[in-house]
């Protein structure tokens, strides 16, 4: 086992972030749940910032890190309030019925 | 070695935490995998020396939005197991996708692009030796970053506001300040002169 | 600043004209009448004054700017005055019979309940016709030449609930605008070749310009031919030559005292005006004048042969005027500018005269135009019957009245000119007298003699016209005797004092004219009497004689009657050509050429690809987010490739 | 610095605009009406302010540089700078916007009934944005501006239009903007090749090899013959034009569409002089065929605004003829003939609006014998036929005759077959006020007619006064522009001699005088 490194941190980061794609694809039908999985793949992107920053000796990894947790705030106060107001209106918070969207 | 041991519980711990949110039958107990995995995450911060986001994550993670998705969670009735049907139809490709895209992120890190000999360090911002973590990012974060900073306080702002004007429902019945209409009033719709006959009263 | 009174003989009419136009209908008919009236009558009496001066002292020309108009690059206009004598015989060939038509017209319009737009139309004629006279550059006459098209437009559709008025307006208005173009050329022209567009400097130059060509639309042409021919194609349309003639018998629909005096006295003139005006750049034409004798010989003719048989009094009197002016032309192309503008002179007074007189006959008939419904009213009217005679015989050319002189003096001019086409002209020239002197008495027999044709009520009711009209009539007879006796030292070049030049060296007729044979000289007034005895003969010893007449010369006399198809030929090759063309061009051109191979047919193009690949777009949210993955693996996987 | 008085009427609209937007709130004819007065105040002190230029110390008309100069940074790091200016070329078109608008406000005053606070801060800032195109002097500036002018134009037509105004705004938007975003590319082009500045008074020095030049200016052609417009890119304007509500039209036609020449007059000719006298020709034929085609169109048109529309099409003609041409008076002639067809197609576009306000119809065949029931109105409308047939006295004469004299020396075939469009122009606006104002009225609904109110009254007396006064008085107007546009034609150079030598189109001008 050798000393953890940067490499280990880039690992750890890169298999949180395919947990987290793999839960959007097995969770799609939850709103809440697709939410949280960005929530992770957001996380790992925290942690690839500040690995680096650490690393390399540089202090803006860590500022970009706090930009990103302010944009999470703010990506998930107004996701909940849409599922909320979805909820409200259609009684349902799942996907499929949502495609309104649809071409 | 104590660092590196502490490194290795505390991923294996997320990671674990990680794959219960996605794949916990019920979404409260995601919600609280979630906050394991932010837990662990801020342990890790703490490892690489970055004190501050660590706990800004505890705060900011664990403290308002997990609460708030276990919040919406529970106001929203809704029946859960359903959402899970066809659970597993998705999973093999689901799967399939994340083990690519794991086995290529790992060859990508392992192909030596981003070893630590290929870092360019102490360039742009050097973290400074002499104070502390939370003391250097305050450095940085008002004066060079100050109009980022206060951008993201405008992102915050709208995200209120936006939530806010989301789920705000203008109930009937309810009685509001209508100001042209009352700057519109005239006398005459407002008073109204009733002749008082002595000793009857106007009942 | 002596100028002072030809500006105020100018402005005058505007002044009068833009106070009644806008407050007419405060002022009242009656105060709007006299104003307007008043107005014009004091620029006559000017008019006077300055005749006085320039054409009887012989005071030099006077030339004044009251300020530039127009100022860009080299080109310079200005509004101004170009006194000379040429502009003071206009000057109170206009204001005199413009006044007289005034003051005719209250008597003439007292029914009509629009009098004050009336008059005020009248007066903004007035002032045009005199800014076109006294211009001191083309663009000036041209700003008048159009100013009394615009006024012709309104009077003629003047009655505009009448259908045949509003069109026979826009026709007038069109026709001339086609004219127009030549004009416009001609000014275009004159900025390139002289740098100029005033009399003044055209004139000083022409001489040096005389042997160069310009390239016109491809071909070498000379300089100065083409610009003169571009004059006489604009004046073409103004006075109504072969052509270009079809408005004027249409004009017919505004009133009469606007017939009298924008469409026999004043406007119609304005071309011959401009041929007189420019007569030091046709003088070193060859081709150019002898167009415009051409022009005007076939004008003449022409336009008499139509007059013969015409039912309409006034139409017959607008061929007659038409015809007149082709004599005009035609001395213009022999160079006997100053019998034209001496002819020009006199017809003003005779035709205004007729015209008031058919006015007068017209009012007292209420409003019956045809001659064959009228007849046997000469002891009914006797002024006007005296009146009609004065004019008739004015027009049928003979001697005292002005007619005869110039009449003859044209003629001799193109006979002694000495070539083939002076003899051509000549002949031509001789019938059109002919058929002049028959047609005028035609008209003065069928409507004066005989028995009355139309309905008895109408007969008895009709009456002299009253003395504010007649008076009118009357100072234009005295004006058609006078013109004719008065005018005798026109017929000098030198009296021009420069205003007309005539290289006598070259166009030998003119002063060659005096010196003609006998016969030669009185052959016009023969055949005069003669068409007088023959329309004598057949309408009023044997009126049977006129029908057997017509049953006999059936083509020609058809072909006469529908005024040889000018309208319909041009209805058929121009107009409605053009009307199918514009709608072909909008509906196939715009709409399926341009908007379906354009904008439309590229949106459509746009639809049908959209349309394909709409499906693409499922709606769910993680069909979107699958993609982006793939896209992302792909990118990694080319990344590390 | 003094005074910066270009900003401030350029910005003051925009201002007023955002106040009507976001302040006013509330009772919805309170506001209505109140978005009104604020509407026309701001845009009478706007025309009041740009009229003050002509009396302003800084600003010299003899002279033919940018005038009344303001500089600022904006994106200092990309060399865009806020540069303002106006010259003899520019400050016609700020007047004509700056009287337009107030009189468009007028116009809208009753026939603009729903989203009234929207529409007034609309035009507002379509002023603004109008005014700001014509003065800047910063290339990007310009640009930003001319494409900012899309936008309410875009929402006046769509939200304001009629019945098929979405169609109408769409192919508006969508014809002007392709032109323009190849614009943007050669205006990028510019600024590398003048050595990173979007300075407009530096861009005439600019030598730019020929194969360049070309491309250049066909790019650029693309945004302002679409503008003018000029055949065959001229079929959006009858659509908008008739979608449009009436005082859309009459911004169009009155401003809008003189972008376009401006633009030629600006940038085409100055910095393109060879690629100008090169496609010279090709410019010269397709004025022509606009003069002629579109007045023959015009003649079929049985709705009045197309007809109208069509006409402008027509006279946009003349005016890109007198620009290519490019002498002074040809150019004075332009420049005259723009402001002339911004006063007399708005007011021939009012006096359409004046009775579809009351009969809501604009179907030829509906009208006539208007002259015996409103007779004011059939006065002025007269006289503004009048002045689009170009009598002389009125001042499209003036503008016409300029053209035309200028043009016969350069371009003279052209020219001749363009004094055609005289007759055919006479041609239908005689028709219309034959099948308009005279005859007998029939239907009901005429007879029931009610003439100009005040409002009416007052919205057609300064274009009236205009009308004449520059037809007799035309020094007014050519004594602002003769300084500029005599610097333009001088500074060409051998522009003539070049377009004798440029492909042959078959309006090809030779050699005029020979001698003999």
């Amino acid at each position: 086992m050798q000393d953890v490194g940067l490499t280990h941190f880039l690992i750890l980061a890169a298999t949180l972030f395919s947990i987290g794609v793999v839960g959007i694809f097995i969770n799609r039908k939850n709103i809440i749940l697709v939410l949280m999985c960005i929530e992770l793949m957001l996380l790992s992107v925290n942690i690839n910032f500040v690995a680096f920053s650490t690393f390399a000796g540089d202090i803006a990894g860590q500022i970009f890190s706090f930009f990103i947790l302010t944009v999470a705030a703010a990506e998930v106060s107004i996701g909940l309030a849409i599922v909320t107001v979805l909820f409200r209106n259609r009684g349902s918070i799942e996907i499929e019925q949502s495609n309104l969207m649809k071409g | 070695m104590f660092p590196d041991l502490m490194f290795y519980v505390f991923a294996s711990v997320m990671l674990i935490a990680a794959l219960g949110v996605v794949t916990a039958k019920n979404p409260i107990f995601s919600v609280l995998f979630l906050i394991l995995t932010f837990l662990n995450c801020s342990g890790l911060f703490i490892l690489m020396g970055a004190e501050f986001l660590g706990l800004m994550l505890v705060l900011v993670y664990v403290g308002a939005i997990a609460v708030m998705f276990l919040f919406v969670l529970m106001t929203i009735d809704i029946d859960f197991a359903m959402l899970k049907e066809g659970y597993a139809s998705y999973m093999p490709v689901g799967v399939l996708t994340g083990v690519v895209l794991l086995v290529e992120l790992i060859l990508a890190v392992k192909s030596g692009l981003f070893s630590s000999d290929h870092l360019i360090t102490q360039t742009a911002m050097p973290i400074p030796t002499d104070t502390q973590n939370i003391t250097a990012i305050g450095q940085v974060l008002f004066t060079d970053y100050l109009a980022p900073f206060q951008l993201a306080g405008m992102v915050l702002l709208v995200a209120m506001i936006g939530a806010i004007v989301l789920t705000f429902r203008r109930r009937e019945g309810v009685k509001r300040q209508n100001i042209t209409e009352q700057v519109l009033r005239t006398r005459k719709e407002a008073v109204e002169l009733k002749k008082v006959k002595s000793g009857q009263g106007l009942v | 600043m002596p100028s002072g009174m030809y500006f105020t003989i100018v402005l005058l009419p505007l002044l009068v004209a833009t106070i009644v136009g806008l407050f007419g209908n405060r002022l009242g008919d009656k105060a709007s009448m006299w104003i307007t009236s008043g107005g014009v009558l004091v620029s006559m009496l000017l008019s006077l004054v300055g005749f006085m001066e320039i054409a009887v002292y012989g005071k030099p020309a006077i030339e004044a700017t009251l300020y530039e108009w127009i100022a860009s690059g080299a080109l310079s206009v200005s509004f101004g005055i170009y006194i000379d004598k040429l502009t003071v015989l206009m000057l109170v060939l206009v204001t005199v019979v413009s006044s007289m038509v005034h003051v005719y017209s209250i008597g003439y319009m007292a029914d009509d309940p629009s009098k004050p737009r009336f008059f005020s139309y009248l007066s903004l004629f007035t002032f045009m016709m005199l800014a076109l006279v006294t211009a001191p550059n083309l663009v000036q006459l041209f700003l008048g030449w159009e100013g009394v098209g615009l006024a012709s437009y309104l009077l003629i559709g003047f009655w505009h609930h009448k259908e045949s008025a509003n069109a026979a307006s826009i026709k007038a208005f069109l026709v001339n605008r086609v004219a127009d173009i030549g004009l416009i050329l001609a000014m275009l022209v004159a900025f390139a070749v002289f740098g100029s567009v005033a009399f003044g400097d055209i004139f000083a130059s022409a001489q040096s310009v005389a042997g160069q060509s310009m390239n016109f639309l491809g071909m070498n042409v000379p300089v100065l031919e083409l610009f003169a021919l571009l004059l006489l194609f604009g004046a073409m349309g103004k006075s109504a030559q072969i052509g270009l003639h079809t408005w004027l018998p249409d004009a017919m629909e505004g009133p009469t005292p606007v017939s009298a005096l924008i469409h026999a006295a004043t406007m119609v003139t304005a071309g011959v005006f401009l041929l007189a005006r420019m007569s030091p750049v046709f003088e070193l034409t060859e081709i150019a004048l002898m167009v415009v004798a051409w022009v005007g010989a076939l004008t003449a003719i022409f336009a008499a042969i139509i007059g013969l048989t015409q039912t309409d009094i006034k139409r017959v009197i607008a061929y007659s005027t038409c015809s007149q002016l082709g004599y005009m032309f035609f001395a213009c192309g022999v160079s006997a500018y100053s019998a034209a503008m001496f002819h020009l002179f006199a017809h003003g007074f005779f035709k205004a005269l007729l015209f008031l007189s058919a006015g007068s006959v017209i009012h007292a008939l209420h409003h019956e135009q045809n001659l064959f419904k009228m007849g046997g009213v000469r002891h009914l009217l006797p002024i006007t019957y005296g009146l009609m005679w004065i004019g008739s015989l004015a027009l049928a050319g003979i001697p005292p009245f002005a007619g005869f002189f110039s009449k003859d003096f044209i003629l001799e001019s193109a006979f002694m000119s000495g070539t083939q086409t002076g003899y051509s002209l000549y002949i031509i020239g001789t019938i059109a007298a002919f058929l002049t002197a028959f047609y005028s008495f035609r008209v003065l027999f069928l409507a004066f003699h005989g028995t009355f044709n139309g309905d008895k009520e109408t007969f008895d009711n009709a009456h002299e016209s009253p003395f504010i009209m007649t008076v009118p009539m009357m100072v234009l007879a005295v004006g058609a005797i006078a013109a004719g006796m008065l005018g005798l030292p026109m017929m000098d070049t030198a009296w021009w004092n420069g205003s007309i030049v005539i290289f006598e060296n070259i166009h030998v007729g003119v002063v060659e004219a005096h010196n003609s044979p006998l016969l030669i000289k009185l052959l016009p007034l023969i055949v005069a009497i003669a068409g007088i005895s023959l329309a004598w003969l057949m309408y009023i010893k044997r009126r049977g004689l006129a029908d057997k007449m017509t049953k006999a010369l059936d083509i020609l006399y058809s072909l006469s009657f529908n005024k040889f198809y000018f309208d319909e030929i041009y209805e058929a090759i121009i107009v409605a050509p053009i009307r199918s063309f514009s709608k072909f061009l909008w509906q196939k051109g715009d709409v399926e050429i341009i908007d379906r191979f354009g904008p439309d047919g590229v949106a459509e193009l746009t639809r049908r690809i959209s349309v394909t690949i709409r499906p693409l777009q499922t709606g769910y949210v993680y069909h979107y987010a699958f993609v982006i993955i793939l896209g992302m693996l792909a990118l990694i996987t080319w990344l590390m490739v | 610095m003094d005074f910066p008085i270009l900003s401030t009427i350029t910005f003051l609209p925009l201002i007023g605009s955002f106040m009507i937007f976001f302040i006013m709130n509330g009772e919805e004819e309170v506001v209505s009406h109140n978005a009104k007065l604020a509407a026309l105040w701001t845009s009478l002190v706007t025309l009041l302010l740009s009229i003050s230029i002509l009396f302003h110390e800084g600003f010299d008309p003899a002279s033919a540089s940018y005038q009344l100069v303001e500089t600022a940074d904006w994106l200092p790091q990309m060399g865009i700078y806020y540069r303002m200016g106006v010259d003899g070329i520019s400050l016609p078109f700020i007047l004509l916007t700056a009287l337009l608008t107030p009189i468009c406000i007028l116009v809208s005053w009753k026939g603009i009934t729903t989203k009234v606070r929207g529409y007034m801060a609309a035009f507002l800032a379509l002023e603004s944005f109008l005014i700001g195109v014509f003065c800047a002097t910063d290339l990007m500036l310009f640009y930003v501006l001319w494409e900012a002018m899309l936008i309410p134009m875009f929402l006046i037509i769509g939200v304001w239009g009629g019945e098929r105004r979405v169609y109408a705004a769409l192919k508006f938007f969508l014809y002007t903007f392709i032109g323009s975003v190849l614009m943007l590319v050669a205006i990028l082009y510019i600024y590398f090749a003048a050595g990173e500045t979007y300075d407009m008074s530096l861009l005439s020095n600019l030598v730019i090899d020929e194969g360049a030049q070309k491309w250049l200016w066909l790019a650029f052609f693309a945004a302002f013959a679409v503008k003018v417009p000029m055949w065959p890119f001229h079929t959006w304007l009858p659509d908008a034009h008739v979608q449009a509500p009436t005082a859309g039209s009459v911004i169009l036609a009155g401003v809008l569409l003189k972008m376009g020449a401006y633009g030629f007059l600006r940038i085409s000719l100055p910095v393109l002089p060879e690629a100008s006298a090169f496609f010279a020709p090709l410019v010269f034929t397709l004025s022509v065929i606009a003069i002629i085609y579109a007045a023959l169109v015009a003649l079929a048109q049985h709705d009045v605004k197309k007809m109208i529309a069509y006409s402008s099409v027509s006279h946009m003609g003349f005016i890109t003829l007198g620009i290519f041409a490019a002498t002074t008076e040809s150019i004075q002639g332009s420049l005259m003939q723009m402001v002339n067809h911004g006063i007399v197609s708005s007011a021939l576009f009012m006096l359409i609006g004046v009775v579809y306000d009351r009969m809501h119809t604009r179907e030829l065949s509906r009208f006539g014998g208007l002259v015996k029931v409103i007779p004011l109105y059939s006065l002025v409308f007269l006289l503004f036929v009048m002045a689009s047939v170009a009598l002389p006295g009125t001042n499209s004469f003036v503008g016409e005759f300029l053209i035309l004299v200028g043009s016969f020396q350069v371009a003279q075939t052209a020219t001749i077959f363009a004094t055609l469009g005289v007759v055919l122009g006479a041609a239908y606006m005689l028709w219309l006020t034959k099948r308009m104002i005279f005859g007998v009225p029939t239907t009901a609904e005429v007879k029931r007619l009610e003439d100009m109110d005040k409002r009416e009254i007052i919205m057609f007396v300064p274009l009236i006064i205009l009308m004449l006064g520059l037809g007799l008085y035309p020094a007014a107007l050519l004594d602002i522009t003769h300084a500029s546009a005599e610097n333009l034609v001088n500074s060409l150079g051998n522009y003539h001699d070049l377009i004798a030598q440029s492909p042959s189109w078959p309006f090809q001008q030779t050699s005029l005088v020979e001698g003999n």
